[in-house]
């Protein structure tokens, strides 16, 4: 249990320009999910991007996609899932005061997001290997197939890149909650960066639900 | 719902089931790529149906939707609204832009600085819209 | 929400001030690390004024280049850089953050009777970001400057030398600058309200700030995405916009507009929610239609998402395109009429006091009644195929975003000058600017609605010497603009070096701001305050209703 | 009125120009008619119930439905006979008839090129007989151009990849002026041409035999008008400062490097070389773009930017 009354816990925590925590966690969570849907609008982009072309250039997005090994793909899927669920897992035991679970579900949410990225490295190595680059370095002559695959290698970089970006970004997020929540700085009365985190981490989650059947699966 | 309550409120049960639906929608994900639908566009809405789905989950169980204040849902869904404005107007465009040429968008120049003026003979150009 | 607060005094806190902001910490570290709104506002206001002097250099320069036909001061290769800073600096550096980041940063809590606004230490982290930008795009002017325009259409802007990437990044990085403040806002107004001010209790000019953080929020991002795909087009030659890999450059242009249509709005919604709150004051009036006004801007907003496609009508998008984007466009029109008119009856049977800020108001009024008129050739496609890309455009969009903003932001920091300040500024010297800024204003921009009409092209270095005549004119009103800005920069910086003595309310208004001291306490308020009226309660005396 | 129309608009060339005119004519007079409705009660508000006195109460009018109403549905029923009218319009001018002259158009930085049915080359300069409609089918080589004829009031984006068209029947003969309207680069300002409307017999003279002037102009004189009409000056200057090509001054004669590492002195040859196979030869120095001018120049023509050359010493 927090060695913090909740009474105590508000008063540190809560900024001075707020009446009372309660309305500050409120606003905390509309901050967020106001910084989400400006992330679904920025991944959006990409998504009408990739669509629009891929009416154009069908063949080239079919060849593209059979370069991609669908089974790391949806081994990474998994790893996501489960990584939201220990997620999700971490903000229940953070709200309800049991420490030692939140810190060992972070971890398990950051052992998950490493192997994401492990599995996403040896598929970059494996590309980059086979000449399976963006743009003007799509080595055609190697490939070979319709030309316009630079185009969709094009996508494919950019969106599982700045995926893996906001990977990257959630594994310092969460390695600095399991900092906190070790120190004992979360309770029943305040949870709020574990619950923000989470929604982020969800979001990554959720962008790669799409981004997996739009990249791997098309036939 | 000012109050972070919700979460404690409730047993984490909800979360495991929710967790092993999704991990069942991608298997069937998965397995609904082999299957050939008759068209590459229903294969893609089967995919994209399936997606959603699972992203409703999400959305709503691990993020809480489902027990949160109404504005953040408001939120949630008005930025996937203006994403479909932008895919729709730029469908619109796309889809209905007159070919001069049946070549259209996909007609693609030799490479510049050779002594190209026009493509001649014009192929005869249908004079519809 | 404000419904759920019970009226918490919290003046038991032991980080208390009495002192006003600009007092309270000293040095430059003090104002480097604060969080305060306040001071966050004064700092943005230095930054966008720096900004606005670049900006118009540049357009002296333009206009000077403009003199005669062939060169006149610059090459062509130096004119197009300039006309392109020129854009780029006025539009992403000085105009999207001028009154939301500014002068709402300062005022938005206070007139909320908030403490601060949702997430101050995000807001301080907005102004490094936008200082960054503003770093990063003075790097790309000095490192080979750009020559696409501030559109930065495709494939020109692939293909073009110079530092073109520098100043995408640039533009990306300023993006997210404008996104914090926005999702700042949004949560402030939804969730900072005063205790017993409900949506209909605030200001109009909150109405008009939640609308626009509404858009900054939701198409700034696509922005983002579509200048990192610029950046990649020109660094790998990914080929999504560039017909020679089988790209669509008109795809480019959907998503630079998706934005920028909207930006527009950034730009003038803020605009309008200044001209709302100066006209009731200076009117001691009710303003006329509340919720009218109110929605409009919310519908404005609404409307702005649907209507990018009037900027392409001869970009080579669909006949089909062009009629939905055309038929949507017009009824931005019914909004924008509503606000002028409710806000001309506003004065009727007023008490109209005609001080500096009151006279930008009104000049508003006739220049954004130019800006919106003409918007109307603009949205009928036979005239518009005519007039796209000439002077036409160039005028109309001048009134709308320097008529129309620039006029209602400089009306607004006249307006909350002495608050932000504490020193009230030379009144009749105030008059003269304002009279010189109107006269040189339309000097510089009627005689280029017969040019566009006429067939002159815009960015045109050379021009055919027909075209000569209205030039010069346009030039000589560029010079009698300039005289104004250089006055009220004068009396401007003169207040500021004499005492303080600005009364906390000068203009008799019964917004909340006015209702602390000037400048204002660290905390905004000694107590939160309870709201017992409207806004705009000219027609009870002071003391019943709103102040407790 | 119609001495305001042309002041405001320039001249007419087609019926559909006129057309336009009267939509813009129409928008002008509603625009004055607000702004003096605006301007009106603003000056009439602000002066009538100015301030007289400190601190009065003001009555408190808080809205009134059937005003605001007025002022919503009025306009709305405005701009919408506005926009049937402007989209009608535009769609009836982008139909070709079939009857109609088809001339391929290429723009390149910063040059027009024409070519017609019969295989005849132009640049800078669009013959068309009068009352005929023409359909122009335009793409460009490399950047977004944009073709506009203000006196048809018709302009298109001319898009690298893609064809689009535009269409126009003139109706009155004579020279009219063709801009280029998407910003393009450095001479961006100079990418003109001429649109010659000529009586049909003329025009099929033209066809033939190519610009009559060109039989009896001294040679120079040729020389100089293609320099400036067919795209030359704005690569090559006359004044000996360097620019996307090396200057015409003082070039006849001169000992040119070339990229190669080889060398020549410039004669007729070298010049006729370079106009036909410009990328043969480029001089150190410079970027190899410039296009070639084989078929595009008649005997003539060459003939003359030859004498205009040797001219500029």
């Amino acid at each position: 249990m927090s060695s913090h009354s909740p009474e105590v816990a508000e008063h540190r925590y809560r900024q001075h320009h707020f009446v009372t925590a309660g309305q500050q966690l409120d606003t905390s969570k509309t901050g967020m999910w106001l910084f989400l849907a400006t992330e679904i609008l920025m991944f959006g982009g990409l998504f009408v991007g990739y669509g629009l072309m891929q009416g154009v250039y069908p063949e080239a997005w079919v060849a593209g996609h059979h370069h991609l090994d669908r089974v790391l793909g949806a081994v990474n899927t998994v790893f996501l899932l489960c990584s939201s669920f220990s997620m999700v897992m971490a903000v229940h035991y953070a709200s309800t005061d049991q420490k030692s679970k939140t810190v060992l579900n972070l971890g398990i949410t950051l052992a998950f997001a490493f192997a994401f990225l492990v599995i996403k490295y040896i598929e970059y190595s494996h590309k980059f290997h086979e000449g399976l680059l963006p743009g003007r370095y799509f080595r055609l002559a190697e490939v070979g197939g319709p030309p316009q695959q630079a185009m969709f290698f094009g996508f494919y970089f950019m969106m599982t890149g700045i995926h893996g970006f906001h990977v990257l970004i959630g594994i310092i997020l969460i390695a600095w909650l399991m900092v906190r929540a070790n120190r004992g700085d979360f309770s029943s009365a305040y949870f709020t960066p574990v619950d923000l985190i989470g929604l982020y981490w969800h979001l990554v989650d959720l962008i790669w639900i799409y981004l997996f059947p739009l990249l791997y699966l098309i036939s | 719902m000012s109050e972070q309550a919700h979460s404690k409120s409730h047993s984490p049960l909800p979360y495991l089931l929710t967790l092993i639906a999704l991990l069942i929608l991608t298997g069937v994900t998965v397995g609904a790529s082999y299957v050939d639908f008759g068209s590459s566009t229903v294969n893609v809405i089967v995919a994209m149906l399936i997606a959603t789905l699972k992203a409703s989950l999400v959305a709503l169980i691990f993020m809480h939707l489902r027990h949160d204040k109404p504005l953040n849902s408001i939120i949630f869904v008005s930025s996937l609204i203006f994403l479909g404005i932008l895919l729709g107007f730029c469908m619109i465009d796309v889809q209905s832009r007159e070919r001069v040429y049946p070549t259209g968008l996909r007609q693609v120049d030799p490479p510049a600085g050779a002594a190209k003026i026009v493509p001649a003979p014009a192929p005869p150009a249908p004079a519809h819209h | 929400m404000a419904d759920t607060i019970t009226a918490t005094h919290i003046s038991g806190h032991a980080d208390h001030h009495d002192v006003d902001y600009l007092h309270d910490g000293k040095g430059m570290k003090s104002w480097l690390t604060t969080i305060d709104h306040k001071r966050i506002g004064v700092m943005y206001l230095w930054g966008i004024l720096f900004m606005f002097f670049l900006g118009g250099v540049f357009a002296m320069l333009i206009r000077l280049e403009l003199l005669t036909p062939k060169q006149t001061i610059m090459s062509a290769e130096t004119y197009n850089k300039v006309f392109t800073l020129h854009g780029a600096i006025m539009v992403f550096l000085f105009i999207i953050p001028s009154v939301p980041a500014a002068l709402a940063n300062f005022v938005l809590p206070l007139m909320l009777g908030a403490k601060d606004v949702a997430f101050p230490r995000l807001n301080l982290f907005s102004w490094y970001i936008y200082m960054i930008g503003a770093f990063i795009a003075i790097a790309a002017m000095v490192t080979g400057g750009v020559d696409t325009g501030w559109t930065f259409y495709t494939p020109y802007s692939t293909t073009t030398d110079g530092s073109v990437a520098l100043m995408t990044f640039a533009v990306f990085v300023l993006g997210f600058s404008s996104i914090l403040t926005g999702v700042n806002f949004v949560a402030t107004i939804h969730n900072l309200r005063a205790p017993g001010m409900g949506w209909f209790d605030m200001p109009l000019f909150c109405w008009g700030i939640y609308s626009t953080a509404l858009i900054q929020v939701l198409a700034t991002p696509v922005l983002a995405i579509t200048l990192l795909l610029l950046l990649m087009e020109r660094t790998f030659g990914i080929g999504i916009f560039d017909p020679k890999l089988g790209g669509d450059p008109v795809l480019f242009q959907h998503f630079f507009w998706f934005y920028s249509h909207p930006a527009v709005y950034i730009m003038i919604l803020p605009g309008m929610a200044i001209i709302s709150e100066i006209i009731p004051t200076f009117s001691q009036k009710t303003i006329f239609g509340y919720r009218a006004i109110a929605f409009s801007s919310v519908a404005i907003a609404l409307v702005s998402f649907i209507v990018w496609g009037h900027h392409m009508f001869t970009s080579g998008q669909s006949q089909l395109a062009s009629a939905i984007f055309s038929f949507i466009t017009f009824f931005v029109a019914i909004p924008s009429g509503i606000k002028t008119f409710n806000w001309i009856v506003t004065m009727y049977k007023g008490s109209v006091a005609f001080n500096a800020p009151m006279l930008y108001a009104l000049s508003f009024l006739l220049l954004f009644g130019i800006g919106g008129l003409t918007g109307i050739f603009l949205g009928a496609v036979s005239v518009d195929i005519h007039l796209h890309d000439t002077y036409f455009v160039v005028a109309h969009f001048h009134y709308v975003m320097m008529g129309s903003t620039v006029i209602a932001f400089l009306g607004g920091l006249h307006y909350w000058w002495p608050k932000m300040f504490g020193r009230m500024y030379n009144e009749p010297a105030a008059k003269v600017a304002c009279a010189l800024v109107f006269i040189g204003f339309n000097t510089t921009f009627l005689p280029q609605f017969i040019l566009g009409s006429r067939g002159m092209p815009r960015r045109y270095y050379n021009y055919l010497p027909e075209f000569q005549f209205l030039h010069q004119l346009s030039t000589v009103g560029s010079w009698i603009l300039g005289l104004g800005f250089l006055i009220m920069a004068g009396y401007l910086f003169a207040s500021l070096r004499k005492k303080m003595d600005a009364p906390a309310n000068p203009w008799h208004s019964r917004t909340l701001e006015w209702q602390t001291a000037s400048p204002p306490i660290t905390h905004n308020f000694h107590e939160i305050p309870t709201i017992g009226g409207g806004p705009y309660d000219y027609y009870r005396p002071v003391g019943k209703g709103r102040e407790a | 009125m119609d001495s305001i129309r042309h002041w405001m608009l320039g001249p007419q060339g087609s019926a559909y120009a006129n057309d336009v005119d009267v939509l813009y004519m129409f928008l002008v007079w509603l625009s004055v008619f607000f702004f003096a409705l605006i301007v009106g009660m603003t000056v009439y508000f602000a002066w009538k119930y100015r301030r007289t006195k400190e601190g009065v109460l003001t009555p408190n009018i808080s809205h009134n439905l059937a005003l605001e109403l007025l002022w919503s549905v009025v306009p709305l029923i405005i701009v919408m006979g506005i926009f049937f009218w402007g989209f009608n319009d535009y769609v009836r001018a982008s139909v070709a008839p079939n009857d109609a002259i088809e001339i391929h158009v290429t723009a390149k930085k910063w040059l027009w090129t024409f070519e017609y049915a019969d295989g005849t080359r132009t640049i800078g300069n669009l013959h068309v007989p009068v009352n005929r409609p023409v359909r122009l089918i335009l793409t460009s080589e490399d950047v977004l151009h944009d073709f506009y004829i203000p006196s048809m009031r018709q302009k298109n984006d001319v898009i690298p990849g893609r064809f689009v068209e535009l269409v126009f029947t003139p109706s009155v003969p004579g020279r009219h002026q063709v801009f280029c309207a998407e910003y393009c680069g450095k001479s961006h300002s100079d990418m003109m041409a001429n649109l010659f409307v000529d009586s049909p017999e003329v025009y099929q003279k033209w066809l033939e035999e190519g610009d009559p002037e060109l039989q009896t102009m001294p040679p120079v004189e040729v020389g100089k008008m293609v320099y400036e009409n067919k795209g030359c000056n704005s690569c090559h200057s006359i004044d000996g400062s360097k620019n996307t090509g090396p200057s015409f001054k003082g070039l006849y004669g001169r000992v040119e490097k070339f990229t190669d590492g080889t060398s020549v002195t410039v004669d007729e040859n070298y010049i006729l070389e370079s106009i036909n196979n410009p990328q043969a030869k480029v001089v150190a120095g410079y970027e190899p773009v410039m296009p070639t001018f084989q078929g595009l120049l008649r005997t003539p023509e060459v003939r003359g930017i030859i004498a205009y050359i040797k001219e500029l010493k």
